[in-house]
């Protein structure tokens, strides 16, 4: 499984914290978002592909074409407002 | 002698006075703190609370990277930085940065760059309540280019 | 909202974490400090304790014209300047400067300045006790060089 | 009476802290020294006329030319050493 987490107004726009996906046939984080979205539908398409979503794996900031495995932790964000 | 450095992110309020204090130690001859504190007003607006998320362990790793970047530049026997997270009002002490060193401008300047950088790599989001409501706060331009502006100083 | 100003030179130990607290007010986004220690040891001879002499009137007056050179120069609320005179320890706290102020750059500037120029422009004198017997300091080059620094910058 | 004070290493060195000179005759620092150093001889010669001593005038710092007046408080001290 790929622990899934959002943050801040994406987990309120997704009324979802964490989300636990199969992690089979899934290899990068692009691959990743495009099975959340099958999975969810029209509204996570729109919050997931808006150009300012952040994400991380295992705490690292990345992009869609960094590769996920199985038990990893990503997490999709806005852009962050600092300290 | 070693260095010392603290990094909390919690709920709790922290002791500001206290943590001073403790940057204190043989050789160190300067501490230099800054501390945050959340206002009543935002671009005009009268805000009336903050509430501060954070991604736990993520938010930590990066504020140790920040840390260790300045440790690496700077002559540095002390810091601490503390954040506070959760809902906080107008008047809260929300953020504690505190360097200490034998030398005051290593203060100074450390103690700057890692606030710097706190306002705008550390994974943090805010949301304020005002009159009309919650919002969600973005990066602010200013802080991006003040961080900008390390890259190109000495240090 | 107006500018509060509080300069003390005194033989009494300081509060600094009290100090930091008062610095915080409606309006204040961050308040900046350096606290001065005692240390241990100068140009590698171990140091037992330092003795202070300032001015009484002189040295107040020219803390005030520093002060006020940094608020005409940047937006503070308020700004403290303690200044310990008299027999000290390695470890003791002997000057404390703080600011507060909307922005946490002016908080950060406004701190330096006061400090780099107490350091060559105020009328203090500073006797040290090393175990060869009793010595005056002179001023450090570097002071006087950080000082000049400030008149080719911008605020 | 002019009051002059010392500090610092000049006041040890002088063993004085404070002295009041008679104001007749005395319109400028120079004027107060050479008067100070025809009082007191050799050993005040050498310490006030040591080219890094300072002077102030009522909590201003001046120089040798400035001019001084009854109930003045002259000062002279060695450089400062900063807060």
């Amino acid at each position: 499984m790929i622990r899934v987490v959002f943050f801040a107004s994406l987990r309120e726009t997704l009324a979802t914290e964490t989300l636990d996906v199969d992690s089979k046939d899934i290899g990068t984080v692009r691959e990743l978002l495009d099975a959340l979205i099958d999975q969810q539908g029209a509204a996570w398409h729109d919050a997931l592909t808006a150009e300012n979503v952040l994400m991380a794996v295992n705490h690292t900031m990345v992009d869609q074409d960094s590769p996920v495995a199985d038990n990893d932790e990503v997490a999709f964000f806005p852009p962050v407002t600092g300290g | 002698m070693g260095q010392a450095v603290k990094i909390e992110v919690s709920k709790a309020p922290f002791d500001s006075g206290a943590e001073l204090k403790a940057l204190q130690g043989p050789s160190v001859g300067g501490v230099a703190v800054f501390v945050g504190v959340v206002r009543d007003e935002n671009d005009s607006e009268r805000v009336n609370g903050l509430f501060l998320e954070h991604y736990p362990g993520m938010t930590e790793k990066q504020i140790a990277e920040i840390v260790a970047e300045a440790l690496a530049r700077w002559q540095l026997h002390a810091v601490t930085v503390i954040h506070r997270v959760g809902q906080l009002h107008p008047g809260d002490e929300i953020v504690f940065v505190g360097t200490g060193s034998a030398h005051r401008g290593d203060a100074f300047d450390a103690c700057e760059y890692i606030i710097d950088f706190l306002k705008t790599r550390a994974t943090f989001w805010k949301r304020e309540s005002i009159s009309a409501g919650e919002r969600w706060l973005t990066t602010r331009e200013s802080d991006v280019l003040t961080a900008r502006e390390w890259a190109g100083k000495q240090s």
